[in-house]
């Protein structure tokens, strides 16, 4: 089986065979099979599917408000139109986007097979979690029909709890929508302790294992209190129980730590997964071990757990004590750290490596770049005297979009685009993954970095209309992300057209030594592996995987003489 | 089977009941019966905590399980601390730098009539807007 | 541990049909893996949950920091003697969870349904009691939010903030004993199984995280107690 | 607005903080630049040095250097913290008030701004004087909103029951913006006022013109002029003498005057007794004390009219 067989970037012949034996998406075909399946793979292309769709609605809300944005004064909408639209737009993004993207499509997809296991540890709750979503988000569009929410994502009190009933709709939806996160996280830790393969120790798990387990330890902790910030946001808007209303002898400024305790880690919901991908490719194109494996393993457990002491940083003008700022604002700076190491790791990693440019590696360059005007950008704002004339500003949307879209959103595409062959069996068009990737580049930078210098120079976030003097900006802004638009509707266009006429994948196009490409064909049989896998490297050690060049390179290393029986990757030599 | 199925004897079981019982009544009697002042609350969490510690340790079997389990529940107090302290950060120290009051409009109002009702006669009690945003100071001086 | 001979056929159906225990699903290798997977999920739950409550404490600390005189009126409303009934009725009742482990591993599944039951009906006294304390509230006007206007043998509630401690009051018990009544739905279930004879010394993992849940309801009990009403 | 244009990323710095905070700002934004061409010079020198030449390239798995990692942990260390110092120091100095600031009331409401003066006067838009610190405390009638003033580099929340202050010293007279940046809903965007920025004595000039509110009712607008004005200090209200007659019952009453002609005090008379005080000087008083109030303005002497009217 494929295990043994040497698939070079050409392809083999083994690879034809593959397509006759059962695979996950062809062994049955009913509708009720897909939607009542336990089987990791399907149920991270249910949401592939559904979390495509929101992106899709959000991004034309996005589209909208740029267009808005386009001329001061009402150019498409009405102020309370617009308010409606941004509102709509954070919480689709943020909520029923971003936060389960990575983890519920690629991490659903990628993980049990890059542990060496039939499923994850609790596949019906895995099913339950996307049931659970698919009410969530029911209940953001019943909220959206039945009437208007504008009190955007955050949910800032006493607006909230003093404006349209919706807000009791959207608030239960995000709570149940909160469970879906629980389960994913609950389900990954679990897997990840207790399923992964004979042989493979914590210090041989592919990076992008050690992301997920970092994102649920995120998840675990920190969505239960989105949770209880819904039930006592709910209960303030029925029952006035006068908890963050100051009219009821509440805290508003209380409700802001309740929602950033969830929130400022929520971003590293978002971004720990998407370094973990960044890290696959990175070694994978590069067809080099990753540099400093276990600083990058070891930093996302950290910016974790870090990521749970800085809420406040969000809050530097609120009113809350001085003491709390300082001491957010420093321990923000520690977390800084973490990630500047993975940067610098991941370029290193590079180094006298084999660099292949195709499109998912393009995508993690341009992540590279982006991230670090996202990072960067981050440090500036958690200056807390140049935080002052900051926050709550264009240069705090721009710096987030960097992270956000530029960080994970860039990071799902690479992803996407490297686990295609595995996910659909099929390879994408690579020339117009390139132009797609160049395009989305560009259109990405023209249309947020116009956005920084914005906030810099005093455009204050969710305005509907603006003074005259940002006009400029904000028509470079709006005119580029038609572009960005038109990248990402282009990588739809190839990605939908491969599904039918695309060439057949081979097990393993890229030349990667995860188990995911070494021991499961494309697309994987509906148990994974035919065989449970005995693992006896390290997730990067090219130079000891027989099952990507063959046996002739063995040996070939600094004479370890690896042959069969584990030797140690070098990174666990030392502890 | 292996691990995980230590069966606890029953007269442990007896003896962690007993001993939880003994506590509640002792929380009670502090509580109702000796006045600790400030340590109050410390005394009363105390007293839960280590009710809490044996319920995890011996009921919810945690002596005798996989060590993760024990990992996981800790790091899930640590994060309740820090959330409780963090937040506390805040709110004790509101007001530290006088740019926010640290009390309530409706609270200096309050204030304000409580002392106008000691002296009627007092006009000039009129309190202005960011006298209290120095902290604690509870009201202003009654001589002026 | 994991065995290295594994199965090369293809399987179709779960849970059963390996030749091993019929409890094993069929992505585990062991039931003890299987075993300690559950557990580890459990622990992670009541992590979750530990957490759900936490921002009920955060809003406790803070307001208790603040208004501490509304608070200590407060907790004068409130009937310790009921609170100190409801501890004891709630520890009794870990006691008998933790009996009904005991038995099962023993293999005894009658003493173990025994336990069960007791749990069940000590997480009814427990719901009685609080019935009772929550009706005499509410015919006094004390309510969560906009509609605290405490009467008759309470009116003198009718302070500044104590609103806050009774809004909160309402939403810990009230969060709390829905998990109560969860639990009791849980127990229900555990006794119909037991009753059907599903569990063994070798398999017992739903009474054993059953059991854990339980305790985990028994634990915010015994912060809830001191906290609301001996402050 | 402003005299210019100030620098390609920020606007025009018209307070004593904002070189500060400029500063910091373009020292964290250069030295970004610094690591972003390190990282993206790294990035293609690399990318492209050791381009995959052939599909069968199995390059051998390289040393980690110790030093180039512990480098990159301890540089950027010094520097956030470098940053985090000064960031904090300029902090305590956008935070803390001098205690000789001018205080300024501003209330917050859905969706504007009402800034009230010691004198009584009241704007929409904020003046302040250059040169001078001024404090604004804030509190909001409804929901949070958040004062920010780009080119003095300010920001506060502006809470609901609680006061909260903004303190700063222009450095440069002109009009600049003043956006509420905390959403506070529909018409959150339009929630936009103005700061002028007055030399002293054009800003006293204003205060005194300001102080005569639009809104108001005539009488109520009249009393309070009658204290701003000082007309308190010479005219009782009480029936008492002062050094000018007393207003109380003044209205219809007859007058003997110095010329020794009695006139009824009707509306004509207050009016004129007010822009040209020397005009008619009623017996038993010294002219030429009262100075003529002929600047102010129409609807001015009619609220004080309307109010000497009330005094019965």
């Amino acid at each position: 089986m494929s295990s043994a067989t040497a698939t070079h970037d050409g392809g083999s012949a083994s690879a034809a065979g593959s397509s006759e034996a059962p695979n996950y998406l062809n062994h049955q075909k009913t509708i009720r099979s897909w939607l009542l399946t336990l089987d990791h793979k399907r149920i991270g292309v249910l949401y592939a599917v559904t979390l495509a769709t929101v992106f899709l609605i959000a991004g034309l809300l996005a589209i909208a408000v740029r267009l808005e944005l386009f001329m001061p004064g009402e150019t498409i909408m009405s102020n309370d139109a617009y308010n409606q639209t941004f509102t709509m737009h954070g919480i689709m993004m943020v909520f029923l986007f971003i936060v389960p993207s990575i983890p519920a499509i690629l991490g659903n997809f990628v993980l049990p097979m890059q542990l060496g296991a039939k499923d994850v540890a609790f596949p019906r709750l895995n099913l339950a979690s996307w049931y659970v979503y698919m009410i969530g988000g029911a209940l953001v569009v019943t909220a959206l029909l039945v009437g208007s929410v504008d009190t955007g994502w955050t949910f800032y009190t006493p607006y909230s709890s003093s404006g349209s009933m919706s807000v009791l709709y959207m608030t239960l939806a995000i709570f149940i929508a909160g469970f879906s996160s629980i389960f994913t996280g609950i389900n990954f830790i679990v897997t990840i302790h207790k399923m992964r393969a004979p042989g493979l120790t914590w210090n041989r798990l592919p990076l992008f294992v050690w992301g997920l387990y970092a994102t649920s330890i995120v998840m675990v902790l920190a969505t239960p209190v989105i949770g209880i910030t819904m039930i006592l946001l709910f209960l303030e808007r029925l029952l006035q129980i006068g908890i963050f209303d100051p009219a009821l002898g509440g805290d508003p400024i209380l409700f802001q730590h309740f929602f950033w305790f969830y929130s400022h880690p929520a971003v590293y919901i978002m971004i720990l997964p998407a370094f973990g991908i960044i890290s696959e490719l990175m070694t994978a194109f590069s067809r080099q071990r990753i540099f400093g494996y276990k600083a990058i393993a070891l930093s996302s457990v950290a910016i974790a757990l870090l990521g749970f002491l800085v809420w406040g940083h969000h809050m530097f003008v609120s009113g809350q004590s001085a003491i709390s700022g300082i001491v957010f604002s420093l321990i923000t700076y520690l977390i800084g750290i973490p990630s500047g190491i993975k940067i610098f790791n991941w370029v290193a990693t590079m180094y006298k490596g084999s660099v292949w440019l195709q499109t998912p590696m393009l995508y993690a360059l341009s992540f590279l770049f982006l991230f670090t005007i996202g990072g960067l950008t981050g440090i500036m704002v958690g200056v807390l005297a140049v935080d002052v004339h900051l926050h709550d500003t264009y240069y705090v949307v721009g710096h987030f979009h960097y992270v956000m879209m530029g960080g994970t959103v860039i990071a799902l595409l690479g992803g996407m685009h490297y686990w295609w062959p595995k996910i659909t069996g099929k390879m994408y068009n690579e020339t117009l993954g390139k132009i797609g990737a160049i395009l989305i580049f560009i259109g990405f930078n023209a249309t947020f970095f116009p956005q920084l210098i914005l906030g810099a120079r005093g455009m204050p976030r969710r305005y509907a209309t603006y003074v005259e003097e940002f006009t400029f900006l904000h028509q470079v802004s709006t005119i580029s992300s038609l572009v960005l638009a038109a990248g990402l509707f282009l990588v739809l266009g190839y990605m939908v057209h491969s599904l039918f006429w695309g060439e057949k994948a081979t097990s393993n196009p890229w030349g990667a030594a995860t188990l995911e490409w070494t021991m499961a064909t494309s697309p994987p049989d509906p148990h994974n592996f035919t065989r449970t896998p005995i693992v006896t490297r390290g997730p990067y050690d090219f130079h000891l995987a027989d099952e990507v060049f063959g046996p002739r390179h063995v040996g070939d290393g600094a004479g370890d003489g690896a042959t069969s029986e584990p030797a140690l990757p070098r990174e666990t030599e030392s502890t | 089977m292996a691990q995980g199925h230590h069966i606890i004897p029953k007269k442990t079981l007896f003896s962690v009941f007993a001993t939880l019982i003994g506590l509640t009544i002792l929380t009670v009697i502090t509580a109702k019966g000796i006045d600790f002042g400030v340590l109050e609350i410390p005394v009363a969490l105390a007293i839960a905590s280590t009710k809490a510690v044996l319920v995890l340790v011996f009921f919810m079997a945690l002596k005798y399980d996989s060590r993760v389990n024990a990992l996981t529940i800790t790091v899930g107090v640590v994060f309740v601390g820090i959330f409780i302290i963090f937040t506390m950060l805040d709110t004790v120290f509101r007001g530290d730098l006088d740019n926010v009051s640290s009390i309530t409009i409706s609270q200096q109002e309050r204030e304000e009539e409580a002392l106008r009702a000691r002296e009627p006669d007092a006009e000039q009690l009129r309190v202005a807007p960011g006298d209290f945003m120095d902290g604690d100071d509870d009201a202003p001086d009654d001589e002026s | 541990m994991a065995t290295q001979t594994q199965e090369t056929q293809d399987v179709q159906a779960h849970g059963d049909g390996h030749g091993h225990h019929e409890r094993l699903q069929h992505h585990f290798l062991s039931l003890d893996q299987q075993f300690g997977s559950a557990k580890l999920g459990m622990w992670l739950f009541l992590v979750t949950e530990l957490l759900l409550f936490s921002g009920m404490f955060v809003a406790f600390a803070v307001y208790l920091q603040w208004y501490p005189e509304a608070f200590a009126v407060g907790a004068e409303a409130l009937d310790w003697r009921m609170g100190l009934a409801n501890t004891i009725v709630l520890l009794a009742s870990s006691l008998t969870v933790a009996l009904s482990i005991h038995f099962i591993q023993k293999g005894n599944t009658k003493a173990m349904i025994t336990s069960l039951s007791a749990t069940l009906g000590l997480a009814v006294v427990f719901l009685v009691i609080k019935y009772f304390e929550y009706t005499d509230k509410f015919a006094n006007g004390i309510f969560p939010g906009e509609a605290f206007n405490p009467t008759g043998s309470y009116a003198f509630l009718d302070v500044p903030n104590a609103v806050q401690y009774f809004s909160i009051y309402y939403v810990m018990t009230g969060i709390h004993a829905v998990h109560v009544i969860v639990g009791m739905g849980l127990f229900a279930w555990l006794i119909y199984r037991a009753l059907r004879n599903h569990f063994s010394p070798e398999w017992y993992t739903p009474v054993e995280l059953g059991g854990l849940y339980w305790h985990f309801v028994d634990l915010i009990w015994i912060f809830l107690f001191p906290l609301l009403y001996l402050i | 607005m402003g005299n210019s244009n100030g620098t390609v990323w920020l606007p025009e710095g018209a307070s004593t903080v904002a070189s500060e905070i400029d500063w910091l700002f373009y020292f964290v934004t250069w030295t970004s630049l610094a690591i972003m061409l390190l990282v993206v010079g790294g990035l293609i020198y690399l990318a492209y040095t050791y381009r995959r030449r052939s599909a069968d390239d199995a390059p051998q798995p390289i040393k980690e250097s110790k030093l180039l990692e512990i480098s990159w942990v301890v540089i950027p260390t010094i520097l956030v913290l470098l940053v985090f110092t000064w960031g904090f120091q300029g902090y305590l100095k956008l935070t803390v008030a001098p205690p000789n600031a001018y205080e300024i009331q501003a209330t917050a409401f859905s969706w504007g701004w009402s800034f009230d003066y010691p004198n009584g006067a009241s704007s929409n838009n904020l003046h302040v004087p250059v040169d001078r610190p001024v404090k604004v405390n804030m509190s909001s009638e409804d929901v949070l909103h958040s004062l920010f003033i780009p080119a003095f580099r300010v920001k506060q929340d502006v809470l609901p029951d609680r006061y909260s202050s903004v303190w700063f010293e222009a450095t440069r007279e002109g009009e600049y913006h003043l956006f509420c940046s905390e959403y506070c809903g529909t018409q959150h965007a339009e929630m936009i006022a103005t700061v002028h920025v007055h030399s002293q004595t054009d800003f006293n000039e204003w205060l005194a013109d300001a102080a005569m509110d639009e809104d108001i009712p005539l009488p109520e607008l009249g009393e309070r002029l009658f204290g701003q004005q000082g007309c308190q200090q010479c005219h009782s209200i009480d029936g008492t003498s002062g050094i000018g007659p007393t207003m109380q019952g003044l209205y219809m009453n007859d007058r003997l005057l110095q010329s020794g002609e009695t006139v009824t005090a009707d509306e004509n008379y207050l009016r004129q007794m007010i822009i040209e005080p020397t005009a008619q000087v009623v017996e038993g008083y010294p002219a030429g004390v009262m100075p003529s109030y002929a600047r102010l303005s129409e609807r001015e002497i009619n609220a004080l009219v309307a109010y000497i009217k009330e005094l019965e």
